[in-house]
């Protein structure tokens, strides 16, 4: 926003103050091209996924359902988002019957969209292979109700239709009729509380999503063995991805996979871009 | 609380759930006292009981809390130990079971007693559906007075309050005190010049928190002192304000400033105004400000998440001087880059006193200096200490950071 | 490609653009995103407050419960608190806008004197047990840590053994915070604070360590400002992902 | 009584809240639940002499058509539109993602919230850009832990050189924790400076003048 110069800049001197607006251009072009290319990095898989595609893979085995918190909102969903939709085809295609709900009320939007853009993907009947039961305020109270008896917690689904209606409801009672609770928090109420009301109460196998940064306080429960696995940040949903389209699941997300080279190029862009200024700085420098 | 409703309708109902039952495996079956197994004949030889058993009121607490101890049963292959309650009164002890506790435990913490009735505990240990009773002594819960527990809190703030008061006993007596000079504090007063000269308005923006945190208060402190400056130039001072009882301090502050210089006529109240409690909308309307209203310098003083660097670029973009200042560490960072003066956290504290040059405030921060020397030297010696712990006849010295314990 | 057709879907994605021209300049399509954004979050504070607040906890129990539902006593507790707030608009009454101290004292007491026990716990407590050496790292992993260092310099044969030895060395291995670490982090610590010593010049001894501990400052927000920046690249990537998603359905 | 009605007010409350954390009885529990309930809703009249101060700024505005008033009549058309529906939808729509002012707030404030947010990804471009010029030694250090941690953080940092990670890990774990340590004590210590002044009335600028 400086006046402009009265006399003309050298090169070295445009180097040294390129116009913000440039900057911007650049991130733009570095991050929105990789999304719209389709870029893939390729990602190895970590065994805390892998824990968590291993265990849906056994309610599949073991024809139990899975029971997905959605404790995110759209402030988080970049890295949130695809790890549900990850999770969500996963289990569709195992034909693993899935019930969603949502501890953050602004949670709610992407909680629906992402259950309807799966469950249409893979032909799931409402009430039959899912059900969304919506939202709630008072984590502890409503995971400790559910504990005993779901249908007194949630009497009407999202869809104010009644659990009792609900074909798939009469044989899940309780959360110990879940094989495996999935909380994809980003946050307080988040996957501590599932951790500490349902998976140490009832004994619910429990495993979480969390933000890149939020990471480093998930792993003390993955070594005690509290949480059953681990996706962590953007990363881990492009891992989730990777093992979804290893699998030959008709139409795996790439969500995370696609952002992984953008974020990366981004990284790299803002090191040259500094690195530029500093040439520009000190080059313009020993000229005076 | 909810938690043991349901965990006493649970126990109730249905039989004491084994913690790490397979699905599909028996769970045995306590209260009958039959094996559940019709084909097993033989007789379930009970297992021994634990021992010692102790009931004692939770101590430094609120009441209606019982702890509960004992010693393991002799017998390693036990299912686990359940644990029963019973009221003392007239009549008959009867039992109601509260939980069931692997075997590897040897406590329990009852939190749902009555501090009105006396109790006594039963911990069975269990084994093929057979169990073996002990049973603890009479006891009742009480509330206590202090919490004991927090001893080391109150010798902590007593010495740092000896300091604190003993330094401004000092400079009330008109004991000279030095203070360093800080950078970003000079800084304002040419801040608060240069606006003067360029004849645009200063903005002062006091953080998003609330008056529960020191940085707030803080903030507003120097924003009386500020506002000092730009009364008797004659300045314009906007503050948009995101918290509303944060706002009509700050009008205050600025009013009485006005009237401390004596020129009250010129405290215009509208400049002090409040936007919105949401973060990034207060975020939104301070930018436009900024570009609308051009200021030449921006105080960016108080409590920032996010919206930190929003706000210092924005501000650099429009070229003003910036003095920010918060207690946020993860902020800092953003201030550092983007503002042409920081003060970190500590700094921005003493900020007001250090403006305001009043002996009283300026003898508090040589206290806390002392209150520093303090820390360094808990730190250095508690650390050699502890580590002097791993001597033979020496591990009585774990105390150290048993004191420092909360 | 399947463009939206939810009409909110719609209003989120052109307001998100609003917002985003700030970037090039200050514009009549941010100025309206902007006022939108103001009047509809404290319109949503209001109603928020009104509905978890005001409502049930003041105005219903003490004007819409009668006598026998709410206790006088309990009335006259809620009765109390509302007039220290109705002292906030005093202010526009010159003869007693004093009292509008009142509400503000209240208020000013009661964070101060919540805030000095738990602060000391926190910030000054907490933190100095943290920094103590332990016993457990001088005889476990101090030992066990050097000797890999050791090894690993044995058997130094590039760059990269270098600086893992290195590592191991000030760290420990990966994740952990073993090696001298505890040691750094306990100079560091005293280092830092002596840069905040106000009563006394940073001469003599003061000032090494006062630059030391600049030095320690300066690398804590680089390392910090350098984990951040994946955060919020992060933020920016998920409104893409919504923008050609969610609304122009091309990925 | 101007001046000693407030400050013996913020003396005794701040004695009185400082010996009730010691005291676990559940006495205290209770008188602490009310103070804090008080405080809420005294909170209450604050947001309404805060609302009034916004709307009166735009009022303001408005009357006198000062430069971009029209936009003044947006933000007071949002406010009272807002209001009115949540003030209609009832006390219990609280919990209600259907409620209309619900659906408002997810649709309309959520995704403003999250694009502010999200500039943030570009202005931590240009502040980079501008900032981390190696000026000077401190500047310098703080350039180059910024580079390690940012390309410790990607995968495409892991194959130019797999030590990115580890390096970046040791410097948040170890010097960045010793730095925030030493802030910490800092500001323990000057924060219970800075409530104690507030308690004894030695710093009352907020009382300013008066008898």
């Amino acid at each position: 926003m400086t006046a402009n110069a009265p006399e003309k800049k050298t090169f070295w001197q445009w180097l040294a103050t390129i116009d913000r607006r440039i900057l911007y251009l650049v991130m733009c072009l570095v991050v929105v091209i990789p999304l719209i290319a389709m870029l893939r990095s390729t990602v190895e898989v970590t065994s805390p996924v892998q824990d968590v595609f291993n265990a849906i893979e056994s309610l599949a085995v073991h024809q139990k359902p899975l029971l997905v918190s959605v404790d995110f909102d759209p402030t988080s969903r970049a890295e949130m988002y695809p790890m549900l939709t990850a999770i969500l085809r996963h289990a569709f295609a195992r034909r693993v019957k899935v019930v969603e709900l949502g501890i953050w009320q602004t949670g709610f939007g992407l909680a629906q969209r992402a259950l309807n853009e799966t469950a249409t993907e893979y032909g799931m009947k409402y009430g039959e292979d899912y059900v969304f039961l919506g939202f709630k305020v008072g984590v502890d109270a409503v995971i400790l109700g559910m504990g005993e008896n779901i249908k007194k917690t949630f009497p009407v689904d999202a869809r104010k239709i009644p659990l009792d209606s609900s074909p798939m409801m009469s044989s899940i009672r309780k959360l110990s009729d879940f094989g495996l609770i999935v909380s994809i928090s980003a946050g307080t109420p988040g996957y501590q509380d599932w951790l500490l009301y349902a998976q140490a109460r009832y004994h619910v196998r429990t495993a979480a999503g969390t933000t890149a940064v939020s990471a480093a306080d998930a792993y003390p429960y993955l070594g005690s063995g509290q949480l059953t696995g681990l996706l962590a940040g953007m990363k881990g949903a492009a891992e989730y991805e990777a093992l979804d389209a290893q699998h030959g699941f008709k139409q795996a997300s790439t969500l995370a996979s696609t952002a992984m080279p953008a974020l990366s190029y981004a990284h790299i862009a803002i090191i040259i871009l500094v690195i530029i200024g500093n040439i520009g700085f000190f080059a313009s420098r020993r000229r005076k | 609380m909810n938690l043991l409703v349901t965990l006493l309708l649970l126990i109730g109902a249905v039989a004491p759930p084994a913690t790490t039952t397979a699905p599909g495996e028996a769970t045995p079956i306590v209260s009958s006292g039959t094996g559940t197994d019709s084909a097993a004949s033989a007789p379930v030889t009970p297992p021994l009981p634990p021992t010692k058993v102790r009931a004692y009121d939770t101590p430094n607490d609120g009441g209606k809390s019982i702890n509960l101890e004992w010693q393991p049963s002799p017998d390693k292959d036990i299912e686990g130990y359940l644990v029963l309650r019973a009221v003392l009164g007239a009549g008959e002890l009867k039992f109601d079971s509260l939980d069931f506790l692997p075997g590897s435990e040897n406590s329990f913490v009852d939190e749902r007693a009555d501090d009105k009735q006396r109790y006594v505990y039963r911990v069975a240990a269990v084994r093929s559906a057979a169990q073996g009773n002990a049973d603890s002594n009479p006891v009742r819960s009480a509330p206590q007075w202090f919490n004991a527990d927090l001893f080391n809190i109150i010798v902590a703030m007593a010495i740092i309050f000896f300091f604190i008061l003993y330094y401004i006993y000092h400079a009330r007596k008109g004991k000279q005190l030095f203070i360093r000079r800080i950078a970003g504090l000079d800084a304002v007063e040419e801040a608060v010049g240069r606006a003067t000269e360029m004849g645009r308005p200063i903005l002062f923006v006091p953080g998003i928190g609330d008056i529960g945190q020191v940085a707030t208060i803080a903030s507003l402190n120097i924003l009386g002192e500020i506002a000092k400056k730009t009364a008797q130039y004659g300045t314009a001072l906007i503050v948009p304000n995101r918290d509303p009882i944060v706002f009509p301090i700050a009008r205050e502050m600025v009013k009485e400033a006005h009237t401390k210089v004596g020129r009250p006529d010129t405290f215009k109240p509208d400049n002090i105004f409040f936007v919105t409690t949401e973060q990034f909308a207060y975020a939104a309307a301070v930018d436009g400000i900024m570009v609308r209203d051009k200021p030449a310098t921006n105080f960016l003083l108080g409590i920032f998440f996010a919206e930190s660097l929003i706000l210092a670029e924005t501000g650099t973009m429009v070229g003003a001087i910036q003095i920010a200042g918060t207690d946020q560490i993860t902020q800092l960072p953003f201030f550092i880059t983007a503002c042409d003066y920081t003060l970190i956290g500590e700094e921005l504290y003493a900020a007001s006193a250090y403006l305001a040059r009043e002996p009283l405030l300026l003898g508090s921060l040589v206290g806390q200096d002392y209150g520093k020397m303090i820390i360094v030297i808990v730190a250095v010696l508690g650390s050699a200490l502890y580590l002097l712990s791993a001597l033979k006849g020496l591990n009585w010295l774990t105390v150290v950071s048993r004191i420092l314990k909360t | 490609m399947h463009i939206s057709t939810d009409p909110w879907i719609w209003i989120s994605a052109l307001l998100t653009f609003c917002i985003f021209s700030f970037l090039v300049k200050d514009n009549p399509l941010y100025k309206f995103a902007e006022h939108v954004f103001v009047g509809v979050s404290m319109g949503y504070t209001i109603v928020v407050v009104t509905w978890s607040t005001a409502w049930p906890d003041l105005f219903e129990p003490l004007f819409v419960r009668n006598f026998a539902e709410v206790s006088i006593g309990a009335k006259v507790l809620l009765v109390i608190p509302m007039i220290m707030g109705l002292f906030y608009f005093a202010a526009f009454i010159p003869k007693i806008n004093w009292t509008m101290r009142i509400p503000m004292s209240f208020l000013y007491g009661y964070a101060m004197g919540v805030y000095i026990p738990s602060d000391i716990q926190a910030n000054l407590l907490k933190q100095i047990r943290d920094t103590l050496l332990t016993p457990s790292w001088l005889t476990n992993r101090l030992p066990q840590d050097m000797k890999a260092t050791v090894a690993l310099v044995a058997h130094t044969r590039s760059f990269n053994t270098i600086v893992d030895a290195l590592l191991m060395f000030i760290r420990g291995p990966e994740g952990s915070r073993g090696g001298i670490g505890p040691l750094i982090i306990l100079i560091g610590a005293i280092a830092t604070i002596t840069y905040f010593i106000f009563s006394r010049e940073h001469k003599g001894i003061l000032k090494p360590v006062a630059n030391t501990g600049i030095i320690f400052l300066m690398i804590g927000f680089g390392a910090s400002f350098g984990y951040t920046v994946m955060a919020r690249l992060s933020l920016f990537i998920g409104q893409v992902q919504f923008l050609l998603h969610d609304w122009l359905g091309v990925i | 009584m101007q001046r000693q009605i407030p400050l013996t007010i913020v003396l005794v409350m701040g004695i009185v809240m400082m010996v009730q954390f010691f005291i676990p009885h559940p006495i205290s529990r209770s008188l602490f639940e009310l103070v804090n309930k008080w405080a809420r809703l005294i909170g209450v009249f604050a947001l309404i002499l805060g609302a009034g101060s916004l709307i009166f700024y735009h009022l303001t505005k408005i009357q006198r058509k000062a430069k971009g008033w029209g936009f003044s009549i947006v933000a007071l058309t949002s406010l009272a539109f807002m209001t009115v529906v949540g003030w209609l939808a009832g006390p219990r729509s609280m919990g209600n993602p259907a409620a209309l002012y619900q659906v408002i707030y997810a649709n309309v404030q959520v995704p403003l919230g999250a694009s502010m947010f999200a500039i943030l990804a570009f202005y931590i471009v240009s502040a980079s850009y501008r900032a981390f010029r190696a000026r000077n030694r401190e500047a310098t250090i703080l350039l180059v832990a910024a580079f390690l941690v940012m390309l410790g953080s990607v995968p495409l940092g892991k194959d130019i050189w797999d030590h990115f990670p580890k390096i970046s890990d040791m410097l948040l774990k170890i010097p960045n924790m010793a730095a925030k340590r030493g802030i910490t004590f800092g500001i323990g210590l000057a924060g219970t400076g800075v409530a104690l002044r507030i308690i004894l009335g030695i710093e009352r600028g907020w009382l300013g003048g008066g008898k």
